[in-house]
């Protein structure tokens, strides 16, 4: 394929991947905002997110689109739901030492993991798309009689795809005015600030923190079942997600929304365009490596402050 | 609360595991004419039941249960029943070496058997060959025949991935095109397609114009589809792992009404339903099959009894649950292993840990195996010197969403000069 | 005996941000001295010292000690060459014993001669009056007996310089009159440079006091000097 | 003080003598367990003692198996100085990593190291020619005999694991007495304050990462020498997460802790998945408890209640 065309591919799939990641990511970001833990079963999240989608499609069973709105609703609230009780249950014990958190939550992964196993099974399954067409795009191209548009071969994408953007979109904003224009994002400013002070002034803190951590599940089980139709549910999926999201949260700064998205974006989006100059699995490495010495040459990420 | 959600997968589970226990546990009595030598053969079996290798354990578990089955009715193995000790592997090299010292020196088992994934072979085979234990494996790689283990591990049951290969591209590049483009995942199992297939397309005159190697992990697909040459007039395909219904769509996806023609192992649908949306593209392109998962007109009575035994409707779904899609091109191996297993038992009058290295000798004097209720999948011929079978290899095509066979290859089409003779090695 | 300086600094400053916390301060610290340095709060004591020792990076200007230029040396470079800080938050090795935080600070002076290490470990333990609680994990001891702690290390480094950030901060006042008793007995072969907001420490202590008020000093002069200095009494009036 | 070396001589004493008496299937497992258990010390050497969190620790074990394994099939040494390769391989490799990664602190350091070893082993796979990728390579029993010792021998394999083991077990225990070992658990407990009593603390992490990364890589190329395959699964996560898990679980900055937490691990792998196919279920819920009942593990727990003088 020609090469304009093949970038513009390229990073139509990046952005598909970013808006899912974004998602994802928003969750693991706000959870380490507001708690200061990490959490490494979140990837487990995600995937669990897509298995309930499944699971909830083949159990209504009907047309595509009712199966898929109701999961898009349950799904993310029973995975909240979750990870509230497991915040409840073990994170509130261990105070939310940092260390700890991070061994309890890698405990925590494998039991999600194993249960899905003992009780979905090892099978891949889909998810149908409540709509999915083909989309075959243009390309404009300065030729000899002047600006022309032509189809290149293969240049295309599908409406569920640009759903899947316009649904993240939606979904950041419908996140940043809860943040920034409600009384409960304003109780987690408060706590995120100044986790003592706010349990001075009478804020529930340990309730928040239950509270904060199911979002966080939810945002990543809600981009799970965002990609289900384009990927399948399958107990391992949530290795990669957790990753990408660790790697967007310290790339826009620990704890930092804004920088998060922007991270996502850029992540998901250099992750296609690599893809193009170099041979798959050598633009993985060269990603990964790049990331690494990003973090190595600015710990506290592109966005962060010195603080974080 | 996911569990109560899944009756049928549940159904599954316990099924399994009541057909498990009904061969853990032989009916004694059966066998009590036997007197002293009732004491049951036990066949360590190593299977991928966690980890990636999951899906395709779980079926290689069925069919070796059935078979054991089937064994045990018709009065075992000289006299003795036989004991299938399954475990765990985690589709993990280092737990295979660790499962196959398990057989050896707790479970005290005969034989360790099974297993699918290169990588969990090759970890085990060191310590089969340590422990000189007989290690038959089940795994369609080109390990055992190239020399890479040792004369305790053999694959009597499944055509290993070079004849498989090779036995494609003649009829690839007369039917199909000469210029190929080749996916397939980046790691051994890829590799050998790329490097097999490219020297035996260009026996046949034909060329790979491009070779995309995905990575592993990969659960997106599209942007790599551009590097696909204008001038392809053949993709050919082998994915595996839990994305490859991803990756076949996003294909289909990406082409449209205008792709070239398609040839795929179906390694890159095993255990999919062909009828899942967003296949259906596939409609008139072909696949490599081991064995035709959907009944054939031509059925033979074989196949019909080992469909029988095992539990699996005309479209290789099981039969309690016909969205639960079998690994039919591949499991066959585990039934046709067990009963090699069981003739080179009795050409050897086996008795005991004892005759191992006699149980090997007899294997390795095996030639032909014919279609049979033992040979489901087709004669075969069995190279004692390289320890690898030859069968025959099936070329189907999507018809109304079914996979039907346009051509079978012989088994020349599949043979290669000897790489190694493991018979000349000591014991 | 001749008054040679130990310690001193020229131009030094630093700014956090716009705010010029230390700002163009020269300093002199002779040898042998008692020095207290007070200032109100925020006046950028803290930072002063930990510019002296290395914990912060100087903007700009420079610090001698030894007649040798220290600016750039990072913190353990200077402290391998006699200076020594105990920290105004107690700063200790709470999950080891009183013996092993005290051991951290001698053995970096003695490596590996252990008979010696016990022997001084004990002498400096005994002068705070710790040696009865050598075996004691440092986190259980009272706040009064980490503060002492602290000094301990501090002496078990046998500094030249001894840099001392409020220690008598939540000391009971016996505990404060064995302090300053301690101090006059250290300081007969080693400089002291002490940050105190306790007037009757500075009043028993110093030979002479430094006051520093919004990061530069108003006054350096005796004890009754900057009693009498009306410029001190604004700034702490004022401030 | 005193009594900790009698302890620790005389765990080897009864690892010398449980060669003669155990069960030939324990025995061999035990062998596994001794060379397991020497990658969870290299890690309890950086985790335990001077408190950095590594999750990518897979990479200095693959660094040394590779190292090992390459020199046989590519460059065809014999098994001896291939160990050696194997060893100086991990030892440049973490040395390049401690000077990279030591740069970042706690998440940061976390994810970094991660990632590194992420790259490991996509780099494996890359190289598919050389490494033969995620199928790895057997390391032939003929080339495995150092001094016309068959290193396949049971009961060689069971001295060479117990030879490896001791000489680490015994390294550690005169590393945390010694100046250099004290500094480093002073760096775990509070680096500002061993920083201001003069010590170099940088240059501890740094050699702290070299030691643990070494001897983590000599276990790696042991368990090739010993076991006869080289593969990429060990260079994947969960071999990063084991030794984290076996030293949290025997005890973290105690000696004897990750042999004991090793140990004990993989018989209740071994058991387990007996009892269900999600054993890996079984490690989960032991993470979680441990974090929330026994933060310190087994031998932490040994030290509280009982013996304080425990290094």
């Amino acid at each position: 394929m020609e090469f304009g065309p093949h970038l513009m591919l390229a990073m139509l799939e990046g952005l598909v991947q970013a808006s899912v990641l974004t998602l994802t990511a928003l969750g693991l970001s706000l959870v380490f905002g507001v708690m200061r833990v990490v959490n490494v079963a979140h990837g487990e999240f995600f995937m669990l997110g897509a298995v309930l989608a499944w699971w909830i499609t083949s159990m209504l069973g009907g047309p595509a689109a009712v199966g898929f709105i109701a999961a898009l609703i349950v799904a993310p609230l029973l995975v909240g739901l979750l990870a509230g009780a497991a915040d409840w249950l073990i994170l509130r014990r261990i105070d939310y030492d940092p260390e700890r958190t991070i061994v309890a939550t890698i405990g925590l992964l494998y039991i999600i993991q194993q249960v899905t196993l003992m009780t979905y099974g090892p099978d891949a399954h889909p998810v149908a798309p409540p709509f999915n067409t083909r989309l075959a795009l243009p390309w404009f191209e300065w030729g000899e009689n002047g600006f022309q548009m032509y189809w290149p071969w293969g240049l295309s994408t599908t409406s569920y795809k640009l759903f899947v953007i316009v649904a993240a979109i939606v979904t950041l904003i419908g996140v940043w005015l809860l943040m920034a224009k409600t009384k409960i994002g304003l109780i987690l400013r408060a706590t995120q600030l100044d986790s003592e002070i706010a349990q001075a002034f009478g804020i529930p803190v340990e309730r928040i923190y239950a509270l904060v951590f199911g979002m966080g599940a939810a945002l990543a089980a809600l981009g799970a079942v965002l990609v289900v139709p384009i990927q399948q549910a399958h107990y391992l999926m949530g290795a990669d997600p957790l990753l990408l999201s660790f790697i967007v949260v310290i790339i826009g700064g620990l704890g930092s929304l804004r920088g998060t998205v922007v991270a996502a974006v850029l992540i998901g989006m250099s992750d296609g365009i690599i893809s193009v100059f170099f041979t798959p699995t050598l633009a993985k490495m060269l990603a990964t490596l790049l990331v690494a010495m990003v973090l190595v040459y600015r710990p506290q990420g592109l966005f962060g402050a010195k603080a974080a | 609360m996911v569990n109560k959600a899944l009756p049928t997968r549940r159904k599954i589970l316990t099924g399994m595991a009541a057909v498990g226990a009904a061969t853990a546990l032989p009916d004694v009595t059966r066998f009590a004419h036997a007197g002293s030598h009732s004491a049951p053969i036990k066949i360590g079996f190593q299977v991928h039941r966690t980890g990636i290798g999951a899906a395709y354990g779980r079926w290689y578990e069925r069919t070796t249960n059935a078979a054991a089955k089937v064994i045990n009715d018709a009065g075992g193995i000289n006299g003795r029943p036989i004991e299938i000790v399954a475990e765990d592997d985690g589709t993990d090299p280092k737990r295979g070496a660790e499962v196959l010292e398990k057989f050896a020196n707790q479970h005290g088992c005969d034989i360790a058997y099974g297993t699918l994934f290169s990588h969990v072979v090759i970890g085990s085979a060191p310590r089969a060959a340590e422990l000189k234990m007989p290690y038959f494996v089940v795994s369609e790689g080109h390990h055992v025949a190239s020399g890479m283990l040792n004369r305790y591990t053999l694959q009597p049951g499944i055509t290993d991935v070079k004849s498989q290969v090779q036995a494609m591209a003649p009829w690839v590049a007369s039917n199909l095109g000469k210029k190929i483009t080749m996916i397939y995942p980046d790691f051994a199992f890829g590799h050998n397609h790329r490097d097999f297939f490219s020297e035996a397309i260009e026996a046949q005159g034909g060329e790979v114009v491009a070779k995309i190697a995905i990575p592993p992990t990969e659960a997106s697909f599209t942007k790599y589809f551009p590097k696909i040459p204008r001038d392809t007039e053949v993709i050919y395909h082998v994915m595996v792992g839990p994305s490859v219904l991803t990756f076949v769509k996003e294909l289909g996806e990406f082409f449209g009404p205008s792709a070239p023609a398609i040839f795929g192992f179906v390694d890159s649908l095993e255990a999919v339903d062909f009828a899942t949306p967003g296949l259906e593209f596939l409609e008139g392109t072909h696949f490599w099959e081991g064995m035709p998962r959907y009944v054939q007109p031509n059925q033979t009575e074989y196949d019909k009894f080992y469909r029988a035994a095992i539990g699996i409707d005309e479209n290789g779904a099981s039969v309690d649950d016909p969205k639960d899609v079998s690994t039919y091109a591949h499991m066959f191996g585990c039934w046709e292993t067990l009963f090699t297993i069981k003739d080179g038992m009795e050409a050897a009058g086996y008795k005991g840990i004892e005759d191992r290295t006699k149980l090997i000798e007899a294997v390795e004097a095996i030639t032909d195996m014919p279609e049979s209720n033992e040979h489901p999948q087709g004669a075969k011929l069995f190279n004692g010197k390289t320890h690898q079978v030859f069968g025959p290899q099936y070329i189907s095509k999507v018809e109304g969403g079914k996979l039907m066979v346009k051509h079978t290859t012989s088994l020349e089409d599949g043979f290669y000069p000897d790489e190694v003779d493991y018979t000349t090695q000591s014991f | 005996m001749a008054a040679v300086n130990l310690l001193s600094t020229r131009d030094l400053s630093r700014n956090f941000g716009g705010l010029q916390a230390v700002q163009n301060v020269d300093f002199d610290l002779p040898q042998g001295e008692i020095r207290a340095l007070i200032g109100p709060n925020g006046a950028g004591k803290t930072t002063f010292v930990s510019m002296l020792c290395g914990r912060i990076p100087a903007s700009s200007g420079t610090v001698t000690f030894q007649g040798q230029d220290v600016t750039t040396l990072p913190a353990h470079k200077r402290i391998s060459l006699g200076m020594a800080y105990t920290f105004q938050i107690t700063s200790i090795f709470g999950n080891l014993t009183v013996f092993e935080n005290v051991a951290l600070a001698v053995q970096h002076r003695l490596g590996r001669a252990t008979k010696q290490l016990q022997t001084e470990v004990t002498t400096a333990l005994t002068r705070v009056g710790l040696d009865r609680r050598a075996d004691q994990v440092a986190g259980d001891l009272a706040y009064g007996h980490q503060r002492l702690l602290e000094i301990a290390m501090g002496l078990g480094q046998e500094p030249k310089l001894l840099i001392l950030d409020e220690p008598t901060q939540g000391l009971s006042d016996g505990e404060i009159s064995e302090f300053i008793q301690l101090i006059r007995e250290v300081s007969s072969n080693t400089t002291v440079l002490l940050i105190e907001h306790n007037i009757n420490v500075v009043m028993a202590l110093a030979d002479r006091i430094t006051v520093l008020n919004f990061g530069e000093i108003i006054a350096e002069g005796t004890p009754d000097e900057i009693h009498a200095n009306p410029a001190v009494q604004a700034a702490y009036l004022g401030g | 003080m005193k009594k900790s070396l009698p302890l620790h001589l005389g765990l080897i004493a009864l690892l010398i003598a449980l060669q003669f008496i155990l069960p030939v299937y324990h025995h061999g497992v035990l062998a596994r367990v001794m060379v397991m258990a020497t990658y969870a010390m290299g890690y309890n050497i950086m985790f335990g003692y001077t408190g950095l969190l590594s999750l990518g620790h897979a990479m200095f074990f693959a660094a040394g198996m590779y190292g090992m394994g390459l020199s046989v099939t590519q460059l065809d040494m014999s098994i001896g100085p291939a160990f050696g390769m194997g060893i100086l391989a991990s030892l440049l490799f973490s040395l390049l990593v401690g000077l990279l990664a030591l740069r970042t602190i706690g998440v940061a350091f976390m994810i970094v190291t991660l990632m590194f070893s992420q790259t490991i082993f996509l780099t494996i796979l890359y190289f598919g020619s050389v490494t033969r990728g995620d199928e790895g390579f057997v390391i032939q029993q003929s080339v495995r005999q150092i001094a016309g010792l068959d290193l396949s021998d049971p009961t060689i394999r069971y001295f060479a694991a117990l030879t490896l083991f001791t000489t680490v077990l015994l390294g550690i225990l005169w590393l945390v007495r010694a100046p250099t070992g004290r500094v480093l658990i002073a760096i775990r407990e509070n680096e500002e304050r061993a920083k201001m009593l003069g010590y170099d603390t940088w240059r501890h992490k740094l050699a702290a990462v070299v030691m643990s990364g070494t001897v983590s890589g000599a276990a790696g190329a042991a368990y090739g020498v010993l076991f006869g395959y080289v593969g990429a699964s060990f260079a994947q996560v969960p071999y990063s997460i084991f030794p984290l898990l076996w030293v949290l679980l025997g005890g973290a900055g105690t000696v004897i802790g990750p042999f004991i937490g090793t140990l004990f691990m993989f018989y209740l792998i071994d058991l387990s998945s007996g009892i269900t196919d999600a054993y890996m279920l079984v490690v989960g819920v032991v993470l979680v408890l441990l974090t929330m009942f026994a933060r310190n593990g087994l031998m932490g727990i040994v030290r509280e209640r009982w013996a304080k003088w425990l290094p």
